[in-house]
């Protein structure tokens, strides 16, 4: 027997829901030195930006305990050596891609978006809410559920209806659900959580911060228990929204914890730095921990976690009811 | 995965086992059997090594060059390293029969010349340890080698008695005179090249030494490769933390990979000075150029 | 030579900076047991309320990758047990006692600021903030610089002028340092931070959350990049406010990290579970560090990552005119 | 420190070699040499180890009682333990001369009854390690000591030669029927106390064992002693996440810690049926009683 582990980003249906989180697969053609791009349930590019960029200077990252802080920066060669190099690639392979987009003010995000429009190969967009807003002295827009549902809701207006508009947030605000909330107002079809918190590093011999730009995001294990937690209060809050849940998952375990939280998908970042082979490794262990507790469908899985205390899990009979 | 994808260096996953442990002054030299990686080895390709073992709080792999490898158990590899932090530290308590997961080989090995020539092999610290089997394979297509290697103090020369086994000639320098000529590898490098007639240089250690390295081969107008070192998170290219400022054969400056697009890069490619900045003339720099 | 190691919060002179973190110390005689509780900067309680509390049910604690969740939920004998039983034993072993207060109103916070006025042995008090506000849908005060600040200010009012009032901060915020500037113009003299971000586990073989209580509070080293952040970010909007230091400090050199960072003090928690020496080694070590470093002066090294790149060191000649 | 905090008890850190390792049906048993705890130590004890090694991401200490102690090497303390998740499979994994830091004794051991009398020793899984140092104790007391031990099956009945050597009767009960009688140890408990006439009875295991023990005793009207395991994040009395609900001599049930004030209860005042909650007449529940 094999799990059914099909699952939807709105109605976009991925074939298993282990995807790479963005920033940390490279162009894809990295990780298929390891294993095959198209047995993700998705590729998610690293966040796309609408001129070349070149980042920050280095040092880019320090080791925390169970934690990496990166600052990169969003380098990227911009939109259009990422539409011409880049995106062709992946879509030959077969790889569902998710684009990932970056910006410092609502019009550039929605730029991203029109270009994106119509482009073949682009699965889903998601809209990568932890830059800096230019237009508001650098206030993130994941801070301020306004800014956020603006950014969203002009790029849901300028993507074709049957590309699924992905908000991704960010867990340093007072209410990661009203940010949530927000961006669903603001048409958002799925949420992705969490991008990393900032975070920062001393380097007790030279005195300095570890990284060039002082500040840097903080991602791996360390930060699970924020994922669990936002993806949790999230689903509770609004439980017909898909949400990609991502933030420290090593092994399927850590992936059914975020499923059980309420995550439909779930996105492996800096554990492929450690292991190129995660995701397929991922899903494994995921597919045979379902098994092993009687589940045939990923699907009855997720949000299970919420059932009253006391509940008994739900019987296969109920699941074949129940949809995503 | 298409054939094309399956280039020859593609790097492999090993879990393998600890078959030797030593210290060779103030580093330690582990062989471990990892024969998909010591098959498709090149000189100046590199690993990476998990370190502290099942339930570490230590989530970046530790990267190190392939010092050697041998056909023994299928394929060993060779790493030589001092100890800096917890990760060196922890690899320093491995015993023999312990297990060490390698990803490898990475990077872009050494170049190697076409015809015959006399190449200057210049090593500092434990950057040394890249230089020996680049040696054997220069020997091979009949090249000269000639040594110039370089550390703070004796006993962190790495190699003077294989460089003295090898090369042509071998030159020492400690900043404390205790081994060799008083000074830096720099300082004895004009010399050698002079002496040499050299055509080439190759070149691994700190970034400041591979500066000066490159300036003085550009000074004597000869070629020089040097393999640098920048942190790293990944080592396999995904990550973009591990970037130097390098200008393109179109003359552009780009951040590129140490990791994917090098360690190894042409000397006068690589602004040196400029390291731990974003050159303002950079691609996709602050308020700089867009391509 | 020993390093001169006395800090000062507000005008209260500590003879060292190490400090046990509310809620990790217990009443000081389960530490006393292990070290002297007066050798230690000074000893700060768990959070006192004013009736007793049975706290929240177990599970209480879960383990994450070098993090630790909590939910304690305040448990305590309320503050007239606390008078009567805890603090008279501190007090005559010669420890300084900052006393931390919770509260789910303003009112509360005010009656245990006067409750404690005018008793002999309270070095400062420490107003937990990250105490849900029952008045406001439980939004937890520290989330809010106006409700932080009136809470601070009416403590401050309440509190002989001679005993600091010390704001503590959570990082759950979008801006800690907008909560901080609320709490230090309502009065507070200190700020300490951070108290623990929300977090949540799930256990994947009962499939329930791990904490009877869902989520918990995240402490251990996994969180000391956030508290780095905040206090350097702290520290740099105000550079005068004393600040204790905390979340994740197991070693001389974490408590370096936060010192340089900007932090005064710095103060032990999760730590302490570990090893119960943990505060006397940690002071052991930093003294060390900073001897190695060149320095007598904890005061040197106050804030010092913030000198601007590339600058040396201060020379012991200006460090001379230089006062916290 | 005033003389009167160092009580008999008080505890100590110790990082103790491992002298010896060996596997007892499901079970691992360490021999750590630790002479300020085994000195210290009284049946009940319990100490807390650090596991994982440097840089490891387990933050917490792993509790374990202490199954015995001897007097070789100036104090060695012997845990026993299942493997349970990746602390106790750390443990499990340690050879010979490997160190282990501990921090015992902890907790409150068993009190001992004064004159003579008969006790039922019960002990379901590990809960059975703690029993054969206080059955030692009690027969020094001139105390007759039955035992009744339990498992799920019989791998995991831990002691039971031991348990026969030093017992006036050992009664054995697995739920497979693999050793001993089929069913639970609260399934032929009110058989050995009549039997042996039981003065007392003393019993570790699992939250739900130590109810149905309670119960039985209760019936026949003699005291119980149990020892109870609550999750534990530091096992020396500061953080109060051990909690269990118990009945003070006031009458007033309080959230006391099962490693300060505890392991060991009166089983009649621990109120086993609410564990896991906060029962409402509680001193400081939610809306109950405040004193
Ligand atoms: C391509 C390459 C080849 C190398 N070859 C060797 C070698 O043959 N022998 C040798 O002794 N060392 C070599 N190094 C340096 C070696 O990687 C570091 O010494 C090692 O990572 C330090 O780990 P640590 O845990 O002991 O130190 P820590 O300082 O505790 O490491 C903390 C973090 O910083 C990173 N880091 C620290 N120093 C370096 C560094 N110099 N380069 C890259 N990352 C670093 C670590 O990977 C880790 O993520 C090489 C580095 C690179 C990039
Ligand atoms: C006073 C006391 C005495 C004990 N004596 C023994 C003994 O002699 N032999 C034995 O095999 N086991 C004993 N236990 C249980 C033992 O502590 C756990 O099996 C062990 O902590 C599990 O650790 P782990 O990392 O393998 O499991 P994990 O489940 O991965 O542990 C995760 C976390 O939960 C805690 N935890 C998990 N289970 C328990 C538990 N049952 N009790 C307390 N904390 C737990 C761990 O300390 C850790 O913090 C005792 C527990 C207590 C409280
Ligand atoms: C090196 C690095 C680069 C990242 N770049 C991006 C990015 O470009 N866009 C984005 O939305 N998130 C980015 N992230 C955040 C990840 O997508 C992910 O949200 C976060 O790392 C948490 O997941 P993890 O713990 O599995 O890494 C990056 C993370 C890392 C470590
Ligand atoms: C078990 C536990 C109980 C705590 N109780 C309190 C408390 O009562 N009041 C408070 O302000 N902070 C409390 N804290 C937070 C700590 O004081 C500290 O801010 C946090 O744990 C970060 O420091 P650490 O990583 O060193 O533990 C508690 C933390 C833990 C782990
Ligand atoms: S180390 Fe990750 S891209 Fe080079
Ligand atoms: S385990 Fe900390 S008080 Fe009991």
């Amino acid at each position: 027997m094999t799990a059914d582990l099909r699952t939807y980003l709105a109605h976009v249906e991925l074939p298993n829901p282990i995807l790479t989180a963005s920033g940390c697969g490279g162009t894809g053609r990295e990780l298929a030195q390891f294993s095959d791009v198209h047995r993700l349930g998705a590729f998610v590019t690293r966040s796309i930006t609408m001129a070349p960029r070149a980042g920050r200077p280095t040092p880019r990252m320090a080791e925390t305990p169970s934690g990496l802080l990166n600052a990169v920066g969003l380098q990227g060669p911009g939109v259009e050596a990422f539409l011409e190099r880049e995106l062709p690639w992946l879509a030959e392979r077969g790889a569902r891609t998710v684009v990932s987009i970056g910006g410092g003010t609502v019009t550039e995000y929605t730029a991203l978006a029109r270009r994106l429009a119509g482009v073949s190969g682009v699965t889903a967009v998601e809209v990568n809410l932890s830059c800096p807003n230019v237009e508001d002295r650098g206030r993130v827009f994941a801070r301020d559920g306004s800014a956020a549902a603006e950014v969203v809701a002009s790029v849901r207006a300028a993507t074709p209806y049957d590309v699924p508009v992905i908000a991704k947030l960010s867990p340093d605000v007072a209410d990661v659900v009203a940010v949530a909330r927000a961006c669903v107002d603001g048409g958002a079809d799925a949420l992705a959580m969490i991008n990393t918190p900032v975070g920062m590093s001393i380097d007790v011999d030279s005195m300095r911060p570890a990284l060039a730009a002082g500040t840097g995001g903080l991602s791996g294990p360390a930060v699970r228990p924020l994922a669990v937690r936002c993806v949790w209060q999230v689903h509770a809050a609004l439980p017909g929204v898909p949400i990609v849940g991502m933030g420290g998952v090593t092994t399927g375990r850590d992936a059914l914890e975020l499923v059980l939280a309420g995550a439909c998908a779930v996105a492996v970042g800096t554990a492929l730095f450690h292991d190129p082979y995660a995701c397929p490794r991922v899903l494994r262990e995921l597919e045979e921990l379902l098994q092993a507790r009687g589940f045939d469908r990923l699907a009855d899985v997720v949000g299970l976690a919420h059932r009253p205390a006391g509940a008994q899990p739900r019987t296969r009979t109920d699941l074949e009811e129940s949809s995503l | 995965m298409s054939r094309e994808d399956l280039v020859a260096g593609s790097p492999v996953q090993v879990t393998g086992t600890v078959l030797t442990t030593r210290r060779v002054d103030a580093y330690h030299a582990l062989t471990v059997v990892a024969p998909g990686i010591a098959d498709r080895f090149r000189p100046g390709h590199f690993v990476t090594v998990a370190v502290g073992g099942r339930n570490t709080s230590m989530l970046t792999r530790r990267a190190f060059t392939v010092h050697d490898v041998k056909p023994d158990y299928g394929g060993t590899v060779e790493l030589v390293f001092g100890v800096r932090g917890a990760g060196t530290a922890w690899l320093a308590d491995l015993r023999v029969r312990d297990t060490l997961d390698l990803v490898g080989p990475l990077g872009r090995p050494f170049p190697l010349p076409r015809d015959p020539c006399t190449c200057v092999l210049v090593g500092d610290e434990h950057g040394a340890a890249a230089l020996f089997a680049l040696g054997d394979a220069l020997q091979q297509r009949g090249c000269r080698v000639d040594f110039v290697l370089g550390a703070p103090s004796a006993d962190r020369v790495f190699g003077a008695l294989r460089a003295r086994r090898m090369g042509e000639t071998t030159t020492l320098t400690t900043e404390d005179g205790s081994l060799g000529m008083r000074g830096r590898v720099t300082d004895v490098l004009p010399g050698v090249i002079a002496d040499a007639r050299a055509d080439v240089v190759y070149a691994c250690g700190p970034m400041e030494t591979l500066r000066g390295v490159t300036a003085v081969s550009a000074e004597f107008g000869i070629p020089v490769q040097v393999a640098v070192e920048e942190r790293m998170a990944c080592g396999i290219g995904v990550c973009m933390t591990c970037v130097v400022p390098v200008i393109g054969d179109d003359g552009v400056t780009r951040m590129v990979r140490a990791c994917a697009d090098g360690p190894v890069f042409r000397g006068e490619r690589v602004r040196f000075d400029d390291v731990g900045t974003i050159p303002f003339d950079a691609l996709g720099a602050p308020g700089g150029r867009h391509a």
